[in-house]
């Protein structure tokens, strides 16, 4: 068992699906400081049958950047022990994963705000598009932000 | 100078990115939108709502008040909708 | 894919470790109306090289109840479309996992307080008790309940 | 009348659980209890601090003003440390 509180810190970007259990255990592996892990996964909903896929833009660099500058003011406001962020991107079929955020702490407040923190920041700030591919076979609209998603973001100050 | 354009900015100017000469007196990314509007219907197109389309400057998210002196990389795309 | 909106719910006490991938996939499967999964894992922690484990004790069929009960509360509350809930109990080892809540919805808001909502109470009303298994091989005091974990159920009103 | 018994109050009565017959009068969890003290140390012992030993009749969480008519099985256990 490795006593130190060292933060392990994971952004990937990769069009291949995660695997939670894994990434979890990645994260955990020989810890014993790690009380809590709080994850967030997103999938791809087909908004009431409309939808077959979504497909994810994203802007390479810039993504990776913005999500280590998310990471590192989730780190600066609670004491994280381990934080994973994976988000896909390309054509992605009804029902499969997103994007993954996993907070580790010592206990369980700091691991939920802070992956709420994340994921709020994810959705407002990380440079990533969506399409909505629809079930006729056509190419739909990009999907426009949500003001709900700015309030979210508001909320930490 | 790079430019960069993503989802739909980048199907309205019609093009991922493009190298281009800026001319003296373009300070601001606001000042670089105004010019870039006057070079063609598809920039008219793709900054028709003023304050719509966000900027980064070699990766960074950036105000229109942001000057580009020394930017290696300009962005310009939607709000973002990842997550 | 099915379209309904079936509300799945799992509640297990098991003296077994548990798959969060898999249990991640039970929730999801064959539905495109999830768009957020909140999970919450807890562990076994050393409390600064104290413990070798811990040991948890349980009321059978009270457990379960009092889950339940907790679940009905929070579906009653949030739009929630699955909710699982495993608990272990026996001797836990460093760096084991104790507690699994899976909070599934349309989006993240709901999910998230849903699954702290879960553990809040879970901490608080469920019928478990932690003992501390010391390094130098003795068994030493029960837990002690935390006054922070009960202002923390006082949030939810 | 069965009664059930958890972590440290388990082991201060020193057994998991009994068949008590309950005498007349003894109408509340808070009448049991003080009931159950008169019986010897070892509940004295596991009820010294009044307020701290949770009750449960038939697994639903009970207040000491419970009446415990019909109640096939009642729990004393200290504060939940679970999750």
């Amino acid at each position: 068992m490795k006593g130190g509180s060292a933060m392990a810190r994971t952004i990937r970007i990769q069009a291949e699906p995660f695997d939670v259990a894994g990434e979890t255990a990645a994260l955990t592996r020989g810890r014993a400081d790690i009380g809590a892990v709080v994850s967030f996964m997103g999938f791809c909903r087909d908004e009431g049958g409309r939808l077959t896929a979504l497909e994810l833009e994203h802007y390479p660099g810039m993504a990776e950047a913005e999500i280590a500058r998310i990471a590192e003011r989730a780190e600066s406001r609670w004491p994280l022990l381990g934080l994973t962020v994976i988000h896909r991107f390309g054509r992605l079929s009804l029902g499969e994963e997103i994007v993954l955020v996993l907070a580790a702490s010592a206990h369980r407040t700091a691991a939920f705000e802070a992956a709420s923190f994340l994921m709020d920041y994810l959705k407002t700030q990380a440079p990533f598009w969506k399409r909505e591919h629809l079930k006729d076979g056509t190419v739909g609209a990009w999907v426009e932000a949500k003001e709900a998603d700015d309030r979210a973001v508001e909320r930490w100050g | 100078m790079k430019l960069v354009y993503f989802a739909w900015v980048r199907e309205r100017v019609g093009k991922t990115d493009e190298d281009l000469e800026v001319p003296e007196g373009i300070a601001t990314v606001a000042d670089l939108v105004r010019w870039l509007k006057g070079r063609g219907e598809e920039y008219e197109y793709a900054f028709e709502n003023d304050g719509i389309v966000r900027a980064a400057i070699d990766h960074v998210h950036v105000k229109p008040e942001a000057p580009i002196a020394g930017a290696r990389e300009i962005a310009f795309f939607p709000p973002m909708t990842g997550g």
